[in-house]
């Protein structure tokens, strides 16, 4: 490892955000204060911070229904996302778009997507603007496409696959197995004995595989995808395994997992308890640094949801604006 | 009769005509669920749970879950039909005709006719649809104006659970393909339906649910409600509404459309999809062309305004036809001149 | 002045366009030709000549030739244009929105409203429409009802090579996603072009073609010149035509066809697409809402049948709005009582 | 070998009718009687005919663009055929469909297609419909998904390739690699260093390779594909290397090509010529035999266009019929 301190407290502090983020939006859903669909990325911190710690905010990510985590690490505003999920004008998109639809361009985040699949072609388009620009001093800006294992068999996805190399994108695609598709179980869903990163492959691309429950493990695994990309090596692949700690939607009574699954995942792959392990074991942060951390994001997820809370409502007239620039 | 939800009335509706026909195949996503996880099939039901209990009484070969695929789960549909099944395919949300629409529109749909009529594809395609449930602008459309103008298929939208019924068997037992438009914020409508196993509504016969004589109201799906509730409303104040249920847009039942305006001379149509090229516009352009004589004022729509459906609570609201709305254009109509 | 044919000034307005702004990109399918053949790039052009000598001129970073993936097109168009890019993407016909619709309709068309209006999607999304190739019903279909009825997008179909020029400039340099119709039959067309580098037309003006007083007839595309024919025949029996150009159907210039039926009193639209929820009905609406108390007759629209496109020539024919069938129309609105 | 000598004559009539219908249509619409656009599939009969000699009625099919082939190795019939492309009433489609449309469920043929990649997903269809009927005394009925290297990398193609693995179903995916999709090169457009077999293969299904320009390779390797479909192994993909002998459309200046390359493959390249020089070095036929039934293949593209030429027209109120069946 050959993190500072410093970076070592940053990722921490962005999975955690990310954490508290989505374990307090689980108990705020109860209330019925917030309005519409909601998916939770708990279980999968590390590897939206494990990818996103190498970007700047000239590399563009395209996300998923899944988004708030994306979004976080790319750095998003937490106030302004957590405002949007409630619905506020000040929101990120001003109440419009709501969980399923966080953008923020200036970030390089280029959207969540309530359509699933729709996003690996978008980030294929990002690399082609990048391929237009040309490399800068430390390569190729590149653009990657987060997808999950269900997603993976839309058609898009493969179409996307197949034009990034065929025109040699700077693009990566970054799955998220975490086994499940809404209800149903990766193994039926993909209709391969191989994994995801195999059908990648196929399609004339590199692909790494590693596990998405260890920040180190994501975090090298794409400074080796991305030295291939930002040179000019054409597109990639990587296969995260990984694991959704709640309900595929707020609501889901999750009948399709096994009776200890909730409670073996959470305790042996919870990527905050590894990470803790880790570097508290290397003598790199102490328990305290970290107990300081956490103590920080739930003060942060708390002042966002006061703000969201008290933040102005959307008027009727908002609702005509946004939809050109002109017309 | 049995009081059940709409959600119910589909369900049982598929049942019993998978009961009677083995030629009727189900498919979608989810539709088994828990396929290939720890708890296994039917460890939880289809989102919506109109599939619940499918797969454990008719199996695999009959219900059909699939991947996230939906071109191919239409596709398949379609090769279903041809290779005389009875396909009834689930689109989880509408709003998914983005990526499946060629297997609609330049298969399914024109299969007979540039086959020469020598081919039948009866094919039901299910879909959620609608507001209301601040699902945003990916989850909550309409898209009966789309389909609705693309000769070949049949489109279905039921008001009601007893409606349901009728509709979905007679899109079940029909020959050509058939878009049966399901409206989230209907699904736990609670409703008396017919027990008749062979109780059918046919296409193209809208239903008055209102008699008034002043002014002609015409919807279908949620919508139908707010009308009603204008109607009665202003029933109470004198002022007499027809109001009208589609029930199918395509074919459309223009005549008992036509009679009532014959007489109000009146014409309002609520519909949920947007304004333009909608099925608004589609019905006041009729009205306006074959009525023209008996108009005593402008056809008017109520409809969302020309933009993406917005996800906060008071945007969604705002967005949406309302009984406020829709009584606003009751008035302009009667106050005309 | 130049004079050239309609495939030329969308090909020469690229051209220009990519030489003033290097962030103009196009995409698409065999628009380079050749990629990958012993031929080479370029050993043949597109197969509309809308896209020759572009690789040549500026590479392949900004000529990118494409596989047979039309979602992967439109989706990279609209990454592209999220990231500060103003592409233009060919979609080879416009029926292959069938296979591309979800990144047209739910995402393009969208992205400024979720996202709040804080991003820019500059995407030009042309494609060769309409019938009279015999080409049958999967590659002759109009489909501007269709996308007009879709906020989010601009929808422009222009009639003329100069109008090419002036429309395809100011959507290339539009920041909204615009589609752009070219109509397969009039890429041979010729005409004056003006040579100015920046001439523009702007979007919602359509265009005065003929002034008459009598009947007002709104066309657009290949039928305009349908329109102006019977307009010709007409005026020289003293019947006299408003001819309008719609040029754009979103933004729709109602100013100009509502300023024209009230002195008309009389309203024929002709169009392409199907009947049902078309552009038709949407005109139709319009007239009947908004010129009330001018019509003198009811509106009218001349539209194929609610069919598919067939293929033998004189199906197509008779498919298709003729002059008969306008001129029918508007002695239909004329004679009325 | 393992053919008699009258199913010897029955493959290579059908090659031949398919070879002279092309060649034929090839001369007659530079008159411009025919209407539309038509793709000619000259060169490609060994693949058409060596994979349909092997089915049943109720086996089915779903075709291209480049449908002639299919539709007349299926058992459509020549006359009706010509008919069609005439744009006769008494076409197989009345005239409705044209060239890209033409279809006869009763063979088991569902549809040439004009859009390129959606045959994929409705065989898929049609496979299902087999494993809902269960097998018969020869196993399952199957059906065929024709595609072309274009044709594999849209979308579609691949769902129906994951689905078809999902749902074991029995279908196959015969790829005919012409090395052309209009005019952009297999080499360049799918963007993988391997072929087009093996991304079905990374799709979790069985693949086989074959020359598509020798006829007894295609219905060799057919045999296996089939033995392992019918026996309920589930779906399959076979990869033929074939040849197009004519332009991508009537009309295609195929400046595209090497400049000696169709003499090339004319010459090298001819399933016909093939056909001819096996069976008449294994003593199976003799050159008379074949030349005779040249002379019959001509006989008949002769007839089929005298009376498609002199076929009732369709009248204007038959754009009104056959858009649903009650309405
Ligand atoms: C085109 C489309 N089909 C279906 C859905 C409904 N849906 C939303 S999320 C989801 C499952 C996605 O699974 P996966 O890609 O594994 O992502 P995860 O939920 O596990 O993060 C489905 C089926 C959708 N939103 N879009
Ligand atoms: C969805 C779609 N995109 C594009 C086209 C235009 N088109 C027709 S055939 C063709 C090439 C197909 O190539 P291939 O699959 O290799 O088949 P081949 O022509 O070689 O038989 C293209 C691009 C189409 N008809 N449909
Ligand atoms: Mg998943
Ligand atoms: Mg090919």
């Amino acid at each position: 490892m050959q993190f500072s301190r410093d970076a070592l407290k940053a990722a921490y502090t962005r999975m955690k955000v990310i954490r508290e983020f989505e374990e307090r939006l689980h108990v705020e859903i109860q209330t019925g204060e917030i309005a519409g669909f909601t998916h939770l990325y708990c279980g999968q911190e590390a590897v939206a911070v494990g990818v996103c710690e190498h970007l700047g905010a000239q590399d563009r990510i395209v996300s998923t229904h899944r988004g708030h985590g994306h979004c976080l690490a790319k750095g998003c505003d937490v106030d302004a996302m957590m405002k949007e999920i409630w619905g506020s004008r000040e929101g990120l998109c001003k109440g419009k778009g709501g969980s399923m639809h966080i953008a923020d361009a200036t970030k390089g985040m280029l959207g969540a997507n309530g359509i699933v699949g729709a996003g690996a072609p978008i980030a294929v388009g990002a690399a082609l603007a990048s391929r237009v620009d040309g490399p800068g001093p430390d390569g190729l800006n590149i653009a990657i496409a987060f997808s999950g294992d269900g997603a993976c068999n839309q058609g898009t996805t493969f179409e996307a696959m197949n034009l990034a190399v065929v025109t040699h994108a700077p693009c990566i695609f970054v799955f998220e197995n975490n086994h499940y598709s809404e209800h149903t179980g990766f193994q039926y869903a993909v209709g391969t004995a191989r994994d995801i990163a195999s059908r990648a492959e196929a399609f004339g691309m590199k692909a790494w595989r590693a596990d998405g429950t260890d920040f180190f493990a994501v975090y090298e695994t794409m400074r080796e995808v991305l030295a291939h990309v930002r040179g000019g090596g054409g597109p990639a692949a990587v296969e995260f395994d990984t694991e959704r700690f709640f309900g595929h939607f707020e609501g889901d009574p999750q009948r399709y997992r096994a009776p200890d699954e909730l409670s073996r995942i959470r305790a042996t792959r919870d990527c905050l308890t590894k990470f803790r392990a880790s570097v508290t074991s290397a003598g790199l942060l102490s328990d305290s640094d970290l107990d300081a951390l956490d103590t920080e994001a739930l003060d942060t997820i708390e002042r966002a949801v006061t703000a969201a809370r008290a933040a102005p409502r959307p008027t009727p007239e908002d609702v005509l604006s946004d939809v050109y620039i002109s017309y | 009769m049995s009081t059940m939800m709409y959600r119910d009335a589909v369900l049982s509706t598929i049942m019993e005509e998978m009961e009677r026909d083995s030629d009727v195949v189900v498919l979608g996503e989810d539709i088994v669920g828990g396929m290939g996880t720890p708890g296994g099939p039917e460890a939880i039901g289809g989102i919506w749970s109109t599939s619940t209990g499918l797969f454990g009484k008719f199996g695999a070969e009959r219900v059909i879950d699939t991947p996230i695929s939906e071109s191919a789960i239409i596709g398949a549909a379609a090769g279903l039909a041809l290779s005389g099944k009875r396909p009834v395919a689930e689109l989880m949300f509408a709003d998914f005709i983005g990526v499946s629409l060629d297997q609609i529109w330049n298969q399914m749909a024109k299969f007979r006719y540039m086959f020469g009529g020598k081919t039948r594809c009866p094919a039901v395609i299910r879909m959620a649809y609608g507001a209301g449930y601040n699902a945003a602008a990916q989850h909550s459309q309409s898209v009966h104006q789309i389909l609705t103008g693309m000769p070949g298929l049949k489109v279905v939208m039921p008001s009601t659970p007893a409606d349901v019924k009728g509709l979905l068997r007679t899109a079940i037992r029909d020959d050509d393909p058939v878009i049966f438009l399901e409206h989230k914020a209907l699904y736990a409508m609670s409703g008396e339906v017919p027990d008749d196993r062979d109780f059918m509504i046919p296409f193209g016969h809208a239903r008055l649910t209102r008699a008034g004589g002043d002014v002609t109201l015409v919807s279908s799906g949620l919508l139908l409600g707010l009308c009603e509730a204008v109607a009665d409303t202003l029933a109470a104040q004198g002022i007499g509404c027809d109001v009208i249920d589609l029930r199918t847009t395509s074919p459309l039942d223009e005549e008992t459309i036509l009679d009532s305006v014959e007489t109000t001379g009146r014409f309002v149509v609520v519909d949920e999809a947007p304004p333009r090229c909608g099925l608004g516009a589609d019905l006041c352009a009729l009205v306006a062309e074959k009525a023209f004589s008996s108009l005593k004022a402008p056809p008017q729509q109520v409809t969302p305004p020309h933009t993406p459906i917005p996800f906060a609570r008071e945007l969604e609201s705002a967005y949406l036809p309302s009984v406020e709305k829709i009584e606003a254009a009751v008035r302009r109509v009667l106050n005309w001149r």
